[in-house]
């Protein structure tokens, strides 16, 4: 039976692609921050596949999970964290582009990226 | 047409790279090095139940930091790249009535959205969920304002000061971690109590209540400044 | 080593004995070509007429100073230049100041009479002299080179550069003479000895017809016959340096005579049959003919 | 000492503090930022004197009171430590410089700025690869908020583009850190390290590949940079300073420290990427007009060169971080400057900077940057490259030299031509702002600190690589010590100036003359006594002449330092400075700047092929004398004496390279030009004997090398003479007479017998003398008459006499005519060619000989002899000061030609140490060689006495004859009555052009044009790849990626 993580990391891989897919084809800002938010979401599916173990819980002490047994009864907890970290990046980044769009929008009333492009050469 | 060409085979070489990553990975079947390290010494060390708020908040500890700087960093940008379109001044013109349903839902769901988001980050240690879910949490509960009421005025002030006070003070339990305790964030400069007591775990549940805080200010300034770029 | 103060006489015996000679070669020289062209020709002694009245006149007037110069470093230079080299073999009398210096010094010192000429026309202001100049130098460009190779290899084959020791090894008789040693070396300087005695087809530079006698345009009386005293003595001067490289040199007058005389017919002939060459025309004519056997001299020697 | 966390924790503490103040403390929130920036500065201002002081090792700073692998770790070596103050100086002057924005913009602004430097702080510090991740998003989204900063509409295109390939590199990142966690199990850095057979094979190899190509992706590798430039455009200039110096340098540093988990195999990727970024970025650079485009592309390109360093570390051992932080604070220090100085300027072209005239102390911060980017002495750039090419050719890696060599070339290429429009072009539309008067650097006082504090370190730093090289401090040395003295002196009034420039130029040859060898004493009574001689001539110019002093100084400096050098670094270093001093002489002329440019590129290009050469032959050896030159092995040493060989033609201008010479010297001011051409070319034949002693002759494939340099030698006679000839303007054919000349020295040189080199000798004494009085009698005509073309001048010698003279002993003497001394070098030189076995070159130099007489008879007919024209009929002789070195010079001709033994016999003797037979014998005053004698005495008074008694006899009959006026010629009936048509000048020898006009095709200009219109246009063909479309800058991203992963594969 495939372990769900490979499924999983699957899926964030074929996100991942999808996403710059639409960011390379779609001309229009706001399309390509949707779609740059479809890769982060892609990547922190991977991010989050990588520490999974079958047959193994959350890295929670608690009754379930007395201090002891921990070591043989929990999955890695260091990918959580790192996913915890990259979701907030990927939120800030793109609240960031959403910011700009607008900006970019104001100064031109366009939002095709080809428009943008006085500095070149 | 050839965009698109480019771009699938641009993607195809990079799916090639995908490829190997995913065909060649084997799950662990035990704890790797660093893992195993936590797993053991968490509980004992730090006491704090939820082992992966340890290491977001004291192990990696820096990298928190660095990640609350750049929601701090999102948030004022945001306000400068949308203050600086504002100065040119539009008046909101007359607003399409809101649903009865929504402003209702809102006066009565809100308080308990609020209430929530507190639970989460201040169990942070102990329960899944920390500083950061909780804040957005609570931002989910100043978004449900806003959808209620668009011309709702936030006060900038009141958010920047709870902001800017959350980050004083994370940076400063820091500080006290590097001249009290073993290093820069270590959170023994607090009585480690019991494990899954409320009050346990030394300065993780002040640190990550901080945080929380701090993120749902940011979020609601980043909401308010591009809710009021609203053209009606 | 001391100077010795005899050989100052016996140059300038050396000196007037070519002198007379030169103004009666140039005569006998004009008289051929005029009999040649059933015509009588000057008397012998014309030269000597003009160079009596030139000398006679006095001139009121004057240029500047360089050209005043011109004159005088024409014909120090053809003095100079026959003072330099040795024109008797073996005769310590008539060997005259040529310790001052070799071969070299010979080659370069042609230039000094014609530099101080083209000074002295070019102060004269006539556009016609500074014309005649550039031909002569532009011509003498291209004439230089062969004679300057062929030197170069006579200097190779007896590998020294002073004159007496290379008419010394030519006294064996006349089979020793270079001209059979290294004749390609002698047909070199011989074309090159053509381009510079400024006769027919060489002579655009003072082509009287053309341009009012060349460079001298604006010289008269005095000056005149400064220059008329120099060409009569640079010929010979140039000559005696052929002779002496390439024909053996002269181990007495007679000798010397003749052999002067039979090398000066060699340019009166050749100029006696060809049209006049244009600077250009010139130019090509010695890098194609001329330069080609001067190389092969070198190479070969 | 305070804890490196400290940095991090004030700039946090700072920001989140500014959040705090209301709106309108402005000025305290300014306050609060540079408070911090300075305490971050100071905190590591103090590790860096710690580390310099103390042998401290590295410190490990720990986070969170757990070791290494189980929580982020920071340390602090000798190289953070600089590297942050470097970041936080740069960051802190940024701050001063944006006052006024960030005054105005609000508190906002500065907390971005405070985490922005806080940002790279921690790229820097930081052990652990996730960290360095969020560090870098952190410096990613400050850049895009910084970049706000701009007035420049156009920047917030800018922004986003920067935005989306942030995303796309934060994409692969992400991937490679948690694969490569999952491998190795740790998230440190240098756990990974310790680990590479993991990261070898399989996952671990594309994690490490993903890694590594993210963060090269951030270094604006080629072709991915296309947002990098235009940020570089259209941001506010401060932050371009902080963003090409600080952010250049800490990403650099990230990559230098995660490069090994990739293991031995990524140097070669991580060279290649370098070399090309750095190649190309310097060939697009060449077409642009905007000043702040053309800084970005530098400054990519030497990020690109610091990382093909990098890539190249296990070569270079334990001078790798000489070599890499020297090429980085180069760049940051110039780039910082050239960026805030581009801010006070209002136009963005490139001639718009020639607004920087009116403020000299400016210009001299422009060009002290421009010095500093291209790594000339005695900057850090100068002593880090040498390194870098002595231990790349001891590696056997030439071809990468060569790449970076070339594109050093190119960079410098277009910085001078920078500098020329600066120096030379007036601003296209005049800047109808407020005209910034005095010598300040800019308005502002905080404008001006930032410049003067990068000014200030960029001689600072100079002094100090100058130490750290262990090879002789090049600030230290007494000559330029004395150049530099004039900087400061350059208030005073010329003619003091000019006395204490004399004094100190014969000062100095007093005091070492006994030193040197004969052979070197004749060069140092040419460039010292003979420098003092020609500096007379400037006591002309009144006024006080700012910029000329220490030019000419720094000429001299490096001209004495190139005699006194006996090591190739200190040879290299003199050769470097006396070009650089002789480019801001040339610079000075009226329309110079063009030919300063070409002679500046053909010097730089000569340069770098002795540093190719010296570097070949070191073969890796710290230190290499010049003698050791003859103990290279046998398969270099030809390859070795090429490159020397090439490096030295360029100065004496043989033919090929020639074409910078006429018009450098022609443009040149009246007192430059004998300098340039009488001292300046001896420097080329000076590195020929210096070269010709140590190798003597080589063979290369057979053929001996310097057989090929007697065919050019009898080349450049040919052409230099045969050029000269068909010159209209009098001093291009005094320039064009010098190639001949050089083309002469060169050839005796070549001879390698005792004669031919004393023939060289001889010309280069001769060619002193008689160049330098040329060119001062030519210039003093052309300032009488206001113009320099001969057509237009005639009949001078009634009214400049004593030029008149100068230029009739100087032709005499060029000539060779006998009495002079120029019969002397045609002695030698016929006596040196029966002693060698050559043949067919000669027949050249035969032809060469009597080329001379033409242009020398045209030059004194045209302008002295002939119709004097009506406007110069009231003209004066030239001014005394011109006059009088003239005399001099007239003067050391005859002495020269009448006791010649006074210099040579000394050399003679010299000479005899390195071929022993073959030379003169010295019997009373009579000289003999093997084949001929020559006695100049007798001549001279042989020739005297005739000349005496002929012109004695002639004043005699004409005693009364009375100067008659100038058109009393005979003109066939005629009466001459317009000078301009009767004066024949003009197409002077046009029978000769017809014959041989053929050889002067200027075959190698158009060469050279073809090579420079090729690399413009290559450049400017490539750099159409920015289209400006910021997807597309996204598809080059993806693109360089795939592509790197294929070759990797491939490899």
């Amino acid at each position: 039976m495939v372990d769900i993580s490979l499924i999983a990391m699957a899926t964030g891989f074929v996100l991942i692609l999808i996403g710059l897919y639409g960011a390379l084809t779609n001309g229009n800002l706001l399309r390509m921050i949707v779609a740059f938010t479809v890769a982060d979401a892609g990547v922190n599916l991977v991010l989050v596949s990588v520490g999974y173990m079958r047959g193994r819980t959350a890295p929670i002490l608690d009754s379930a999970v007395p201090a002891a047994e921990a070591v043989a009864r929990i999955i890695d907890p260091v990918p959580q964290a790192l996913v915890l970290t990259a979701i907030v990046i990927g939120l800030g980044v793109t609240a960031l582009m959403l910011a700009y769009a607008y900006r970019l929008y104001e100064a031109k009333g366009t939002l095709d990226i080809a428009k943008f492009s006085e500095l070149k050469w | 047409m050839i965009k698109r060409v480019i771009a699938l085979t641009l993607l195809a070489g990079l799916g090639l790279l995908f490829l190997g990553l995913l065909l060649d990975y084997r799950p662990d079947t035990d704890l790797n090095l660093s893992a195993r390290y936590y797993a053991e010494r968490t509980a004992p060390d730090l006491g704090a139940a939820n082992i992966v708020t340890a290491i977001v908040v004291t192990y990696r500890g820096l990298d928190t930091l660095g990640e609350v700087t750049v929601l701090f960093l999102s948030a004022t940008i945001v306000g400068l790249v949308l203050a600086l379109g504002r100065r040119r001044g539009q008046a909101p013109a007359g607003l399409a009535p809101v649903g009865e349903l929504l402003t209702t839902g809102s006066r009565m769901l809100t308080p308990l959205i609020l209430l929530l988001g507190a639970y989460v980050f201040v169990n942070g240690h102990l329960t899944p969920g920390g500083g950061f879910q909780g804040g957005a949490i609570l931002a989910s509960g100043i978004l449900l304002l806003l959808l209620a009421d668009p011309l709702r005025h936030f006060s900038h002030g009141l958010i920047s000061a709870v902001e800017s006070l959350a980050g004083v003070f994370y940076v400063a339990i820091g500080l006290a971690g590097l001249v009290w305790a073993g290093g820069f964030l270590d959170n023994r400069i607090l009585p480690l109590g019991d494990l899954g007591a409320l009050f346990s775990a030394g300065a993780i549940p002040v640190i990550y209540s901080l945080i929380g805080l701090k993120v749902g200010a940011e979020f609601a300034s980043m909401l308010a400044s591009l809710a009021e770029t609203e053209e009606l | 080593m001391p100077f010795d103060w005899m050989k100052i006489p016996y140059a300038l015996l050396t000196l007037f004995i070519v002198f007379n000679f030169g103004m009666l070669l140039n005569a006998l020289i004009q008289k051929i070509g005029a009999r040649v062209g059933r015509r009588y020709g000057v008397p012998i002694w014309q030269n000597y007429a003009d160079l009596i009245k030139n000398y006679g006149l006095r001139s009121s007037i004057t240029h500047g100073v360089m050209y005043y110069l011109g004159p005088v470093f024409r014909l120090t230079g053809g003095v100079g230049l026959l003072l330099f080299v040795p024109t008797i073999y073996g005769s310590e009398m008539f060997s005259n100041l040529s310790f001052a210096g070799d071969l070299i010094l010979a080659l370069y010192f042609v230039f000094f009479g014609t530099l101080g000429m083209a000074l002295g026309a070019g102060e004269s202001g006539h556009p016609n002299a500074a014309i005649g100049i550039t031909r002569g130098l532009s011509q003498v460009t291209a004439a230089e080179l062969p004679f300057a190779l062929a030197v170069f290899s006579v200097a190779l084959q007896y590998q020294t550069f002073s004159i007496t020791d290379i008419v010394a090894v030519q006294q064996a008789g006349f089979t020793s003479w270079t001209l059979f040693t290294n004749p390609l070396a002698v047909a070199a300087a011989m074309l090159s000895f053509l381009g510079s005695m400024m006769r027919p087809p060489f002579d655009v530079v003072l082509a009287p017809q053309e341009i009012p006698i060349g460079p001298p345009t604006e010289y008269h009386s005095s000056y005149l016959a400064l220059m008329q005293t120099n060409r009569a003595i640079f010929p010979i001067a140039k000559i005696v340096l052929y002779m002496s490289l390439f024909f053996g040199g002269a181990a007495s007058w007679p000798v010397f005579f003749l052999k002067v005389f039979a090398i000066y017919m060699v340019s009166v002939l050749v100029g006696v049959a060809f049209p006049r060459f244009r600077v250009e025309q010139s130019i090509r004519w010695f890098l194609i003919w001329a330069v080609p056997l001067g190389v092969l001299s070198i190479v070969l020697v | 000492m305070v804890s490196a966390l400290y940095i991090l924790a004030a700039a946090l503490g700072a920001a989140f503090l500014l959040g705090l103040l209301r709106e309108e403390r402005r000025g305290l929130a300014y306050g609060l930022t540079l408070a911090a920036l300075g305490f971050m500065t100071w905190v590591s201002a103090t590790w860096v004197w710690a580390f310099a002081t103390t042998a401290l090792p590295p410190v490990e700073i720990f986070t969170a009171g757990t070791p290494p692998p189980f929580a982020i770790n920071l340390r602090m070596g000798m190289g953070e430590a600089a590297l942050t103050l470097l970041v936080n100086l740069v960051g802190l002057a940024s701050a001063l410089y944006l006052k006024e924005t960030l005054l105005q913009l609000g508190r906002r602004a500065m907390a971005v700025l405070l985490i922005a430097i806080m940002a790279l702080a921690g790229l820097i510090l930081t052990r652990d690869l996730f960290n360095l991740f969020v560090f870098m998003e952190l410096m990613a989204i400050s850049t895009a908020g910084l970049i706000l900063l701009s007035a420049d509409s156009r920047a917030l295109g800018a922004g986003f583009k920067y935005l989306i390939v942030s995303q796309v590199v934060s994409v692969l990142l992400l991937i490679g850190i948690i694969f490569a966690y999952h491998v190795t199990g740790t998230l440190n850095i240098d756990g990974m390290a310790q680990a590479p057979a993991l990261l070898a094979t399989g996952i671990g190899a594309i994690a490490a590949f993903l890694i590594l190509i993210a963060l090269i992706a951030e270094l604006k590798p080629f072709p991915a940079n296309g947002w990098a430039l235009d940020i570089y455009e259209s941001a506010h200039p401060a932050y371009g300073a902080i963003f090409s110096a600080a952010s250049g340098a800490a990403v650099i540093f990230a990559v230098d420290k995660v490069l090994p988990i990739g293991g031995a195999a990524w140097l070669p990727v991580a060279t290649g990427v370098g070399i090309a970024t750095f190649l190309f970025s310097n060939l697009l650079a060449l077409p642009q007009t905007n000043d702040r485009r053309l800084l970005g592309y530098s400054s990519v390109g030497q990020i690109g060169l610091v990382l093909a360093v990098v890539g190249q570390r296990d070569v270079l051992g334990e001078a790798y971080g000489f070599i890499a932080f020297g090429l980085l604070v180069s760049n940051a220090v110039a780039k910082a400057g050239l960026f805030w100085l581009s801010g006070t300027i209002e136009q963005r072209g490139l001639t718009a900077w020639a607004v920087l005239r009116q403020r000299p102390l400016a210009l001299f911060a422009f060009v002290t940057f421009l010095c500093v980017l291209v790594g000339l002495p005695p900057f850090p750039g100068f002593y880090a490259k040498w390194e870098l090419a002595r231990l790349l050719a001891g590696e056997g890696r030439m071809a990468l030299l060569a790449a970076i060599l070339l594109g050093t070339l190119i960079e410098a290429g277009y910085l001078f031509r920078w500098f020329g429009y600066a120096i030379k072009r007036e601003p296209e539309a005049a800047a109808e702002g407020p005209r910034m008067q005095g010598a300040g650097l800019a308005t502002g006082w905080n404008r001006a600190l930032p410049i003067a504090a990068a000014l200030v370190a960029a001689w600072g730093l100079g002094f100090l690589w100058g130490d750290l090289s262990g090879r002789g401090n090049l600030l230290l040395a007494l000559p330029l010590l004395f150049a530099l003295a004039f900087l400061v002196l350059d208030w005073l009034p010329a003619w003091v100036k000019n006395t204490l420039a004399i004094g100190g130029l014969t000062g100095f040859f007093l005091l070492t003359w006994q030193e040197y060898d004969p052979l070197r004493l004749i060069f140092a009574a040419i460039f010292l006594i003979g420098g003092s001689v020609i500096l007379l001539a400037s006591y002309e110019t009144k006024g006080r002449r700012i910029g000329f002093y220490p030019s000419a100084m720094l000429m001299y400096a490096g001209l004495v330092m190139l005699i006194r050098a006996t090591d190739a670094f200190g040879f290299f270093a003199a050769w470097e400075l006396l070009t650089l001093g002789s480019y801001f002489l040339i610079l000075r002329g009226k329309h110079s700047e063009p030919h300063a440019l070409s002679y500046i590129l053909f010097s730089l290009g000569g340069a770098f092929a002795i540093l190719a050469g010296f570097a070949l032959a070191g073969q890796g050896a710290v230190h290499l004398p010049l003698d050791g030159l003859a103990k290279v092995a046998e398969p270099l040493a030809p390859w070795v004496f090429v490159l020397l060989a090439l490096g030295f033609m360029t100065k004496t201008a043989s033919v090929g390279v020639h074409i910078w010479l006429p018009g450098a010297h022609a443009e040149a001011e009246t007192d430059v030009s004998p300098m340039v051409s009488g001292i300046l070319l001896k420097a080329g034949l000076y590195g020929f004997l210096v070269l010709l002693m140590s190798m003597g002759s080589q063979r290369l494939h057979g053929v001996e090398l310097t057989h090929v340099l007697l065919w050019i030698g009898a080349l450049s006679a040919l052409v230099g003479n045969l050029m000269a000839v068909f010159q209209e303007d009098a001093k291009r054919l005094l320039a064009y007479s010098s190639i001949g000349q050089m083309g002469y020295a060169l050839f005796g040189l070549a001879l390698m017998n005792h004669l031919g080199w004393l023939m060289a000798i001889m010309f280069i004494i001769n060619h002193y003398v008689y160049k330098s009085m040329l060119f001062l009698s030519v210039g003093g005509v052309a300032k009488r008459t206001g113009t320099r073309d001969m057509y237009r001048m005639g009949g001078l010698v009634k009214l400049m006499p004593l030029s008149f003279i100068a230029v009739l002993i100087g032709i005499i003497a060029i000539s060779g005519v006998p009495p002079l001394s120029g019969f002397g070098g045609r002695w030698i030189t016929y006596n040196a060619l029966l002693d060698s076995e050559v043949r067919l070159p000669i027949v050249i130099l035969f032809l060469a000989g009597p080329i001379a007489f033409l242009y020398l008879f045209r030059l004194i007919h045209t302008v002295f002899l002939g119709q004097l024209k009506d406007e110069h009929r009231r003209i004066k002789e030239a001014p005394f000061w011109i006059v009088l070195p003239q005399m001099i010079y007239v003067a050391v001709l005859l002495v020269v030609a009448v006791v010649p033994g006074l210099v040579l016999r000394h050399v003679d003797n010299y000479l005899d140490r390195f071929f022993p037979q073959g030379g003169l014998e010295w019997t009373g005053t009579v000289i003999s060689s093997n084949y001929g004698y020559w006695n100049p005495i007798s001549i001279m008074v042989i020739v005297g006495v005739i000349f005496a008694t002929l012109f004695a006899w002639l004043l005699f009959v004409n005693r009364r004859a009375q100067p008659v006026k100038q058109f009393n010629i005979v003109f066939s009936g005629e009466r001459p009555f317009r000078p301009e048509t009767t004066h024949f000048a003009w197409n002077f020898f046009a029978p000769y052009r017809k014959a041989l006009g053929f050889l002067t095709t200027p075959l190698a200009t158009r060469f050279w044009e073809g090579i420079t219109d090729l690399l413009h246009n290559a450049g400017d063909l490539v750099r159409r790849l920015y289209t400006g479309n910021g997807q597309t800058y996204a598809y080059h991203l993806l693109a360089f990626v795939v592509a790197v992963y294929l070759i990797r594969l491939g490899a």
